[in-house]
């Protein structure tokens, strides 16, 4: 297959594969991971260098907690729930307001309310943890 | 004719305002909050003033202020957009006690038409179809569903002093008549500080037809035909498209819709430019919601079938100008399409997605017309509405305006922000949407981005991606070692990627 | 219909070509040269194939190289754009033996209509008006300055296979024939390949008026209206519009003009879409000037009138559809501009400007059309034509065409280049302009970026400058203080500021 | 006078003066100087640093020898020219071509020709002398 990219600038890729033209939008979202745009769809894509590879650590992904993360920046309206309460799969936990729309967060699992990091009025930049469930 | 011209508003709009003036030859003054100070209608106008904090109740909604700013500056008029003081009688008389022409209906048209159940009783009277309801609001929740049990299921909860779908509810079935009271209440109350519901009975798959009016002050009215709005997302419109594709091939119903707006509008006592809103069912009976007693967003379709600049119409009838349309003088032309373009994540839920716009591409080209609040650069606030563009297209059919739009959106790029724009690339795609079927719960029921099958762009596509991703990584290494004096690092060009994808149709 | 159409062309009108074959569900495949691999009419194709090196020589003129393409990647059909091998009557001749449909006139019509003493003949066997003149070339200098005797000076000495006013002349009186002569023949070997010369009686004070017209492959004609092209800078048109401000007031001659237009488009054995030019005088005599058998660079103006996509209907005639349109059944409706954003430096003679635009913000809003073949961060390459974009504007006047345009050009940014955006600003405030009193002549006298008075923005305006720059030099100076690690040097914020000034009126 | 200045981004500046608002693009065209376009006007402007004020030399500007240089970057299709010519004031030098327009370059001085640098086939960029007239 004959591949061609060039560099448009500002993330912008023109790819041509046997001649079909792709233009892919990058924007990265951390050390060479990238929220791609082609097409009308956006992959999330991480290229993995084989140096790095080496160093990555075996994934703690499945440890029981859970950290409930503003989704974008706003203000805290109301947090519906307090240290040690129990609560359950999609309980609403924390009303946050942007846009002059309101988010209700909602607990990802049953469990126990380990910690509670906003109050209302605060405000919150996106992916601050504001609620802890274990 | 006036020389000066204060906007009370911010976003689009207030750049669309700026815009005609400019073209009528009328010096523009913007005001904003600490939030706004580089915002692009702050950029375009010939002035610009501060008038407070981000909070628009700091800013925006300060009538003092505002007018305090019209009266250093020496403006003669006050054109308030849509939203904020648009539609707030107090704002109107204050304007005039001040010797500023307003931009808009008289206060008293304003204020009945602001209360929803006054609005009833003035068309119901005047003999404009209206909804079986209640004719004011209900005492209470007995009331309500006395109300209910003799009309019958389903029937709407609406806050009287409502708009833009708060404090309203949809009720099934008896049961849930006292939580759905008391929701419609507690919204009302927060949003418009008047808790007061009225009940109508509910029309099933309803319509949201509009037809736009234009009065001078001297009492000549003429409409500019109507404009279908159904699709609606949490009662927020989305896209909406002229001529209505239900009511076109229906020369009577049209007829009959667009006199019963100019009745409505006569009722109110109307002057300048204002829409009149009617629910309309499968059998195109139709019955008046409310009326906007300002300009809409999604006025450019209308401009776009008939010529008219509507800003400009606008600003002659404020300044005391005869209509210059005959009834009968008004050519239609086209069809035209507006998609509102959000700062909102449909990924996401629709969440707000605040801020810089790393990059901005319009589209162009034949039938495209764009507004917008937005430059490259810009930093979205999180204090206000979310709408950052509308795009309009406008074309000789409506199935070559779909056409249109679907190109113009391949074409429409915001980077740095989550928007709108992949949603209504599946809209457009949508065989119930291109059929012109749809009512104002399509968005909710039959269609969302969460709960519609969405496949990965086909292979090639990927590889695409995932080339462009490799070189990108390539040049910020190659950039990084540089800038650190290192010597390159060996880079394996066949280096392994992990790749997930989400939304998008296939090609 | 065509499922792939190859656009043998770059630049803005390959993109606009390419926006309706995407409109149409055609796939569209792009050729580009090594100067071009990054260039905006690649990115929006659906394939892309390089022809050679950067000169056009080298590919965009290629015909063999350009069919290879056509034919490897299956194109069915062939969009010449203009230039290029728009009007190569060789490559539509090559076009038809490879299988693949050239969407424009017939080779034969290319041909006759390419030789300018050719077409004459024809049109005036025709009744068609022609400008009297030498029937075909002259012989030599004393055949020329015989005919120039017996017509009566001023005369024109015009290339045969001549275009663009290349190898043309005035000559005004008999001492100045035997030189011009032999530059009309040199430019004419120069650029053509042949210096066959005619003369013709010169037209003071003409104006360049056009007609387009459809045909299709049936032998069906229609107009669609006249153009007024008369603002030119050596020969090249820079502003159109339509109707033209001279045809508009005399509904008799515009009648006439168009029906000599498609009395010869039938002379020519035309089809597909094509554009008539005249000569006319101040009396709205008009003469038959040349055919261009192509779409013209300002076909935007008759799109925004008529609501018809040109390049749509080219595609359905060439895919052997009848017309869509009766004689009689095309709206015309209000009035549309276009003014042509060269890559030139209006304040330095209009000297070409190639490279990298460093900052690009289209205008939007209400009756505004952008075509562009260029985007933020992309170099303008400087082997080809310097246009990089067409702002077309619509309005219900003329009057409001100017002040739309006047409030687009405010709006429009080119950074890191120099344009002709300056230069439209201030044609707008011309009287003479604004008065549609315009002809070929009028930017060579009365105007020029040069010869214009032109004043320093009101002291305020400056000031703003100043300040700004100050700011800039500070975070400058700041950003390079921290760079390198120093201390944040002291700043004398009443720093001295020289300035000098340059173009531009006043407020 | 109220003055306000915001930085817009990308050379782009928001100014206000006693509440008259104008909108100044820079570009950069040296060392604190700018090539600023308001009100559709382009203005020159050397920001001087008092620092930088004393380093300066005096001028040499009248030096007698003029370069006439590529106003553009293009090819060069003709030399009219040869060293040592005698030349009147505004005569043809150079022909310089670029984006398919040819530009004479002629002599800004009655003077005599002491340098060459260019000849027909030659790609220039913008800036470079071509010939020196003395």
């Amino acid at each position: 297959m004959k591949t061609d990219v060039a560099d448009l600038g500002a993330g912008n890729y023109s790819v041509i594969l046997d001649g079909n033209q792709y233009t892919v939008h990058l924007s990265p979202t951390g050390d060479a991971e990238y929220e791609v745009a082609v097409d009308g769809c956006v992959l999330a894509i991480k290229v993995l260098d084989p140096r790095s590879l080496a160093q990555r650590r075996p994934g703690s992904a499945d440890s029981g907690t859970h950290e409930v993360r503003a989704p974008m920046p706003g203000k805290v309206v109301a947090v519906h729930v307090s240290v040690g309460d129990n609560v359950g799969r999609e309980q609403g936990l924390v009303v946050v307001e942007a846009m002059k729309m309101q988010n209700e967060l909602r607990s990802p699992k049953q469990g126990r309310v380990a910690a509670v990091r906003a109050k209302p009025g605060d405000s919150v930049t996106a992916g601050e943890t504001l609620v802890v469930v274990d | 004719m006036f020389r000066k011209i204060l906007i009370a508003n911010r976003g689009e709009i207030a750049v669309r305002v700026i815009r005609t003036c400019r073209e009528m030859g009328i010096r523009t003054i913007a005001v904003y909050s600490e939030a706004d100070r580089t915002a692009k209608h702050v950029r375009v106008a010939d002035e610009a003033f501060a008038i407070g904090a981000a909070p628009a109740t700091e800013s925006y909604l300060r009538i003092e202020r505002i007018l305090d700013v019209a009266r250093r500056a020496g403006a003669e008029a006050i054109h308030p957009g849509y939203g904020f003081l648009s539609e707030n009688p107090d704002f109107a008389e204050a304007c005039a006690r001040g010797g500023i022409k307003f931009i808009g209906p008289p206060a008293q048209a304003i204020r009945s038409m602001g209360i929803k159940t006054r609005a009833r009783e003035i068309m119901a009277a005047a003999g404009v179809p209206v909804v079986p309801g209640t004719p004011s609001a209900a005492r209470d929740v007995e009331e309500a569903a006395a109300f209910a049990n003799k009309t019958g299921y389903p029937v709407m909860l609406k806050a009287a002093a409502g708009g833009g779908g708060k404090g309203m509810r949809l009720v099934e079935s008896p049961k849930d008549i006292a939580g759905a009271w008391a929701q419609a209440q507690g919204e009302a109350r927060q949003a418009f500080g008047d808790d007061a519901v009225y009940v109508e009975k509910a029309i099933l798959r309803p319509r949201h037809v509009e037809v736009q009016v234009l009065a001078d002050e001297g009492g000549n009215f003429v409409h500019l035909g109507e404009r279908e709005c159904s699709l609606q997302r949490r009662h927020q419109k989305i896209l909406e498209e002229t001529p209505s594709p239900l009511v076109e091939g229906n020369p009577r119903v049209r007829r009959d819709l667009c006199r019963a707006a100019i009745k409505a509008a006569r009722a109110a006592g109307y002057a300048n430019a204002g829409t009149v809103e009617f629910l309309m069912d499968a059998e195109c009976r139709f019955y008046f919601l409310e009326m906007n007693t300002r300009l809409q967003v999604e006025h450019p379709v209308t401009e776009l079938v008939t010529g008219i600049d509507l800003v400009k119409e606008q600003i002659l009838i404020a300044a005391g100008k005869k209509l210059r349309f005959a009834p009968d003088g008004i050519r239609f032309s086209g069809h035209a399409m507006e998609c509102r373009v959000y700062a909102e994540d449909p990924r996401a839920g629709f969440l707000p997605s605040p801020g810089r716009i790393a990059r901005l591409a319009l589209p162009e080209g034949p039938g495209i017309r764009v507004d917008s609040g937005a430059e490259e650069g810009w930093t979205v606030p999180l204090e206000y509405d979310p709408l950052i563009a509308k795009l309009c297209a406008w074309a000789p059919t409506r199935d070559e305006v779909i056409a249109r739009l679907r190109r113009a959106l391949q074409e429409f790029v915001v980077g740095g922000i989550a928007t709108t724009l992949g949603f209504f690339k599946q809209l457009l795609e949508d065989p119930r949407f291109q059929a012109g079927d749809i009512d104002t719960g399509l968005l909710e029921q039959g269609f969302s981005m969460g709960t519609v099958k969405t496949a990965l762009p086909r292979d090639e596509a990927r590889l695409a991606a995932m080339l462009a991703a490799v070189q990108a990584s390539r040049d910020s290494q190659r950039n990084a070692s540089e800038l650190r004096g290192q010597r390159a690092s060996r880079w394996k060009a066949h280096a392994r990627l992990s790749i997930a994808g989400h939304g998008g149709p296939s090609r």
